[in-house]
């Protein structure tokens, strides 16, 4: 079943809401942040983040495809930039 | 004799007091020639215009006076490198760093982007049957967010000093603790405004070649030249941020003293990444637009088809994308271990197989074809030896332990002036032959036109080609003098009379335009090249709608295939109907003015110009919300030479 | 030969210019991805450069900041919805959840400016070290969009109130909802990134 | 027609400069990692000439041939848009020879790293780059020098670069390829000078105003030689000074320590804010501008940033009187390391 638009946005807004809330608890109980914490929180970060640009961003008119090319380009370059600026330290 | 200007001290030394003579004179003559031929009403025409060809003329015009000031650096540095230890006029150490710095920031944002953003403007919407780029108004403003910067950096020799850093304005240098002077300001902020500009520039031309082409005209069926710009402007769109970052952090660790890119608090490395992640790109940005003007060029005057259309679009589109994974290669000598070098290394040389197809399709497309040497096509012709020479340095400076000695040296002067030159200049001019009448509705003197390409071509490899023999004697790059043991007197002398050379060539060119002004024979009609693309089906110049109707178009060269086989018309794709035009305003001007006036508040540090240059942007944009509704509705009526749609 | 020309203000737009709009904000996110992409970069380089006494341990208030992130996310939701809204020509709805969007946004704000007013207070200016600087610049800069954003929400509702909803100010609202939403993706890492990551500290 | 122009140009050139390739500094190497920099300049030279070759020959034929000229008309339209099998050959040709010239690349670029990380009893040199002159400090020997860098033959010599204030960046073009200096980071190189003599070097990172003269020179000597030097350096310039050679070293004393260091006078110290004057009498050219001279000197003491834009030392034109200035360019000119013949 294709979940309304109107549906999707309210179920995109609670997960936020408690993904976010997750990370936070997470966080504020065990504090220093081992590797599989680090990576549980960027999970979480790129879950919110695909669900802002899949339900919420969802133009249905015009070009469909260059959202993703684009966001895809920016990222490659994005993250180029910041690996190097990284291994700079 | 000294005076203070906002804080800066400035003192009335000769070549100080030449500029604000030269800055007088020429701004009393342009009055008196305005007044004189009544060109005021024509000149606020310009100001107000929204419309593509006429932004792509101010691009041009601009361009071309910065092209008159960056060439008078590159001819004062000469000068002064002519003889070991020589002193001319004031230009050794600082004022030297002052006129190599502006010669290069001028040469690549002021005067090769716009140049070639200029004939991007003119070409590319009649290249796919547009009636306008996709945001008229945006495109007025890149022009005048362009021009502000332009000014910003041109001013600052008079106003406290141009910047001394370099166009790579490497840090810590370029910091207020090794160059207090307002010089690098002005850079930081100049660029920073015009990149503004051209990135707006970037996004009209992806919306534009994307949403904006005639029915039929499938990307594969697109000139070389619209798909170059398409490829470009996504540089430009993914490479200007990093530099946007990279101005930001000198700017604040410059005016607003705070320590990021200083050596021992923050770090220095982080500006040269930024710099190339974006200065890389840039160098295609430049390039690859030529290599789609010569394309289009060469096809019309071999009167063939291109050799290998699919391979050239996708050379250039790798090209585009490996330009962003090679920037490492302009910090071999930094130390960032062999892994990082070898990697670039590879990726660099990997740069020289698309453009080697490229090449040895141009090379195809000329032959079996029957080949007229009209002027555009000699730049173009001069193009592909000379271009070589600079692409095979290339791959030479990739292999990083021959690079460690190459590096930084006038042999990498000698190679990047072999590409920008022999490719980008080569390619503005063809293009600026080739298009004007279109633009104009006259041609440019074609006996003139191949004194300008002579002169200019063999004054290039006079100046040029030494430098990579110096850079292997041991000559570093922008110093401003040598000795006399050195052993490259001969060398740099002759470089200084292929300079001077070049310089000549220019002339000839003005004196062409003049020349053909006056005398050329006007109504030259919608195709004197006997092109191959829909720009020349309509009439030179073209109404503002550029296409009564738009054409419906079925193959790529689909006018030189009207010509053979539908007795020279294109299929109508509409009927004649009110067309939606935008309105001209003055407010993209004054949005420009504003910038700059908030520019300058920042450089100077006072207050109220920044306030003021914050408002008024502000305030502008504001207003056109609300007026950005506003349409002129121009009823078309066909014109003898347009030759879309059956007989009438 | 003259071609005849009418001047009209006209509040509806054409399908192609909406599109065009729509477009070309796509391209702009591309760019504005980049941009944040390298002011992360600085940030993470510039991380550890910092004078004694403050990391970002030690000066961040977590309480304030997942406030501040439900905020956010919250004006993304009713922005979302006011653009649903617009869609179906439903006037008040759009006109409600876009008013509460402003709210959100402004409310957002307002607790970074208190956050930052507290840092100062407490001697950590921009000025302070290499660190502050890059956290103010990335915080900062997207607190600017978020400062444009509203700003560009006041036209917004100006316009909504003045024409109802047609085709023109459904492409602007179109327009303005793309970027909201980036705005919102940005803060999600931000809040990861700097603040939850920066808070706790990672074990190598 | 442009091939003709680039051979005039090449032997206008020649003619001008009346010297031939093998005498250009990076194509005259003295030293192993020079030499295998100029193999692979020589293997891409190589390659890249069949390139170049190739498509000038191509495009001077086509163009000649090609020309419309009465008896050439000829129908373009039909002929083939592309051809698949050349344009494959076209691709794959460029990536053999690419792949010939990256292999030795990449090796060469590890092996040059390993060199340099190896320290299998090679002579380490700190090299600390200031605006605008170049700092030489030999840890293990304690000595510190400026402007001559002085080496043994045949003895692997490490260059660890750093700056005090701007990027700068090491390059002697005969002894090998260049290398940051970078404030805050450390730049590493290393040689193998096979041949004794003197080679030119210079600052190859734009550094400020006075970056064309930010030279040095580097002495390659034999091994005994070299320690001769050492053991010079470590005593004090001279014994017995003349009357106003003494009263020039008490100037120097007052005035000049401060900053510059001079052997013998004081401890040398690394880091010193001007550079040492320890072999003064013996450099060519003051500050690597002016030849050294009498009269050249005194244009120093004047103003030195008209002599050299940039330059950190302040004018002493009006501080000494002119007999002053006699005494102390008397001082300055005796100071030499006289190797080995000292006390």
């Amino acid at each position: 079943m294709k979940l309304s638009l109107n549906v999707r946005q309210w179920i995109g807004f609670f997960l936020m809401l408690t993904f976010s809330g997750i990370a936070f608890y997470l966080v504020m109980s065990i504090g220093t942040i081992p590797l599989w914490l680090l990576i549980m929180l960027l999970i979480l970060a790129v879950i919110q983040a695909t669900i802002q640009l899949v339900w919420f961003m969802d133009i249905q008119q015009g070009r469909r495809g260059y959202k993703w090319v684009t966001i895809s380009s920016g990222l490659l370059i994005a993250g180029l930039a910041i690996l190097y600026l990284m291994l700079l330290e | 004799m000294s005076f203070y200007f906002f804080g800066e001290k400035i003192r009335l030394v000769s070549d100080i007091i030449a500029g604000y003579l030269s800055i007088f004179l020429m701004g009393i003559a342009a009055v008196v020639f305005l007044t004189y031929y009544k060109k005021w009403g024509a000149l606020w025409r310009y100001v107000k215009t929204t419309h593509h060809s006429k932004v792509g003329i101010l691009y041009l015009s601009a361009g071309f006076a910065f092209f008159l000031r960056a060439g008078l650096d590159a001819l004062i540095i000469r000068a002064q490198l002519a003889l070991p230890q020589n002193e001319f006029w004031v230009f050794q150490g600082d004022k030297y760093n002052q006129m190599m710095t502006t010669h290069g920031t001028t040469m690549i944002f002021f005067v090769a982007m716009p140049l070639i953003i200029g004939l991007m403007n003119v070409a590319v919407p009649l290249q796919i049957g547009a009636r306008d780029l996709a945001f008229p108004f945006l495109n007025a403003l890149s022009f005048w967010l362009f021009l502000a910067g332009g000014a910003l950096i041109n001013i600052s020799f008079v106003l406290g000093g141009s910047p001394t850093a370099g166009w790579t304005s490497y840090v810590p240098l370029a910091l207020d603790e090794f160059t207090p002077a307002t010089g690098n300001d002005y850079y930081s902020l100049g660029l920073q405004v015009s990149g503004i500009g051209t990135l707006l520039t970037a996004i009209n031309f992806l919306v534009t070649i994307i949403n904006k082409r005639t029915p039929g005209m499938k990307l594969m069926r697109m000139p070389l030249f619209t798909w170059a710009t398409l490829v470009t402007s996504i540089l430009i769109l993914f490479a200007f941020p990093a530099l946007t970052v990279a101005l930001l952090l000198l700017m604040f660790d410059r005016l607003y003293g705070t320590g990021m890119l200083a050596a021992d608090a923050g770090n220095s490395l982080i500006w040269q990444h930024l710099f190339w992640i974006f200065g890389h790109p840039e160098v295609y940005i430049l390039i690859l637009p030529a290599f789609g003007i010569f394309s289009d060029v060469i096809t019309t005057f071999a009167k063939k088809r291109l050799f290998g259309y699919s391979s050239m679009v996708i050379a250039l589109v790798l090209i585009g994308f490996l330009g962003f994974m090679v920037w490492i290669h302009h910090m071999f000598t930094v130390g960032l271990g062999p892994t990082s070098n070898a990697i670039f290394a590879i990726s660099t040389m990997s740069i020289a197989v698309p453009t080697g197809i490229k090449i040895f399709n141009w090379l195809f497309t000329i032959r079996g074809g029957v080949i007229t040497f009209n002027t555009p096509m000699l730049f173009s012709l001069g193009f592909i030896p000379s271009f070589v020479i600079g692409g095979v340095t290339g791959v030479m400076l990739a292999t990083v332990p021959a690079d460690y000695q190459y590096h930084d040296s006038y042999f990498v002067v000698g190679h990047f002036h072999y590409v920008i030159v022999g490719g980008t200049i080569l390619g503005i001019f063809a293009g600026v032959y080739y298009w004007w009448p279109k633009l104009f509705g006259f041609m440019l003197n074609d006996v003139l036109g191949k004194w300008h390409f002579w002169t200019f071509l063999i004054g290039f490899h006079i100046t040029f080609f030494p430098m990579h023999i110096m850079g292997l004697k041991g000559m570093p790059r922008r110093v401003f003098t040598y000795l006399p043991e050195d052993g490259l007197t001969g060398l740099n002398l002759a470089s200084t009379v292929g300079a001077f050379m070049m310089g000549g060539s220019m002339m000839i060119f003005l004196w062409n335009i003049y020349q053909s002004y006056r005398h050329s024979p006007r109504e030259v009609g919608n195709d004197p090249w006997d092109g191959r693309t829909i720009e020349w089906t309509i009439p030179s110049p073209p109404p503002e709608y550029n296409f009564a109707r738009l054409p419906k178009v079925y193959s790529s060269d689909a006018w030189w295939q009207a010509k053979k086989y539908q007795n020279g018309r294109l299929e109508a794709a509409e009927e004649l109907s009110p067309i939606r035009m935008p309105l001209d305003t003055a407010k993209p001007m004054l949005i420009g003015m504003f910038m700059l006036i908030g520019s300058f508040g920042i450089i100077v540090e006072v207050w109220y110009f920044q306030l003021v240059g914050l408002l008024g942007v502000i305030g502008l944009m504001v207003l056109h919300s609300f007026q950005d509704s506003g349409r002129k509705m121009v009823t078309p009526k066909t014109h003898p030479d347009e030759k879309i749609g059956g007989e009438e | 030969m003259m071609a005849e020309e009418k001047i009209v203000f006209s509040k509806e737009f054409t399908e192609e210019e909406t599109a065009d709009r729509v477009l070309g904000l796509w391209f702009f996110i591309g760019a504005e991805i980049v941009l944040f992409g390298c002011l992360f970069g600085v940030y993470l380089t510039l991380n550890n450069h910092t004078v004694p006494g403050e990391s970002p341990g030690e000066l961040f208030e977590l309480k304030q900041t997942i406030l501040a992130t439900f905020l956010l996310l919250s004006s993304s939701f009713t922005c979302a919805q006011s653009f649903l809204g617009a869609k179906k020509n439903h006037y008040k709805k759009s006109f409600f959840f876009l008013i509460s969007t402003f709210v959100l946004g402004a409310a957002f704000l307002g607790l970074e400016a208190h956050e930052f007013f507290k840092y100062v207070r407490e001697g950590h200016t921009f000025t302070s070290s290499p660190f502050m600087s890059s956290f103010y610049i990335l915080v900062g800069t997207h607190g600017t969009h978020v400062l444009a954003g509203c700003t560009w929400m006041v036209l917004l509702l100006i316009h909504l109130k003045r024409e109802r909803i047609t085709s023109y100010t459904k492409a602007k609202l179109e327009a303005f909802s793309l970027y909201w939403h980036f705005v919102d993706v940005v803060w999600i890492f931000i809040f990861t990134v700097v603040y939850l990551i920066g808070k706790a500290g990672i074990i190598y | 027609m442009e091939k003709m122009n680039k051979f005039g140009v090449i032997l206008f050139l020649l003619l001008l400069t009346g010297c031939s390739p093998a005498k250009w500094d990076v194509l005259n190497p003295k030293s192993s990692t020079a030499e295998s920099q100029l193999s692979l300049i020589q293997l891409s030279i190589a390659l890249m000439s069949i390139v170049l070759i190739t498509v000038t020959v191509l495009f001077t034929v086509f163009v000649v041939k090609y020309r419309k000229r009465p008896g050439w008309e000829t129908e373009t339209e039909n002929q083939k848009p592309g051809d698949k099998r050349l344009e494959i050959t076209w691709t794959l040709i460029p990536i053999l020879i690419l792949t010939i010239l990256a292999v030795p690349t990449v090796l060469d670029t590890y092996k040059l790293d390993r060199e340099t990380k190896a320290s299998d009893g090679a002579l380490v040199v700190k090299v600390t780059a200031h605006q605008f002159w170049w700092e030489f400090d030999y840890p293990e020997k304690g000595i510190t020098t400026s402007e001559t860098l002085h080496v043994p033959v045949d003895k692997k010599v490490i260059i660890e670069l750093t700056s005090e204030d701007t990027i700068h960046s090491f390059w002697v073009p005969q002894l090998g390829g260049k290398q940051d200096a970078t404030p805050g980071r450390k730049g590493k190189l290393s040689f193998v000078p096979n041949e004794t003599g003197v080679y030119r070097g210079s600052c190859a990172e734009l550094c400020g105003p006075g970056h064309a003269y930010m030279r040095f020179h580097v002495k390659v000597e034999t091994e005994s030689e070299f320690k001769a030097w050492v053991d010079g350096m470590k005593q004090p310039n001279k014994t017995s000074l003349t009357d106003s050679e003494t009263k020039g070293e008490e100037i120097f004393k007052g005035q000049c320590l401060s900053c510059h260091g001079s052997q013998g006078l004081e401890p040398k110290v690394s880091g010193s804010p001007a550079p040492h004057l320890g072999d003064f009498a013996s450099q060519k050219r003051i500050a690597n501008v002016l030849p050294n001279n009498r009269d050249n000197l005194k244009k120093w003491l004047d103003d030195p940033r008209k002599v050299k834009p940039g330059a950190k030392m302040p004018s002493f034109k009006t501080d000494f009187t002119e007999e002053e200035k006699e005494d102390l360019i008397d001082y300055l000119m005796s100071l030499n390391v006289k190797e080995g013949e000292k006390r």
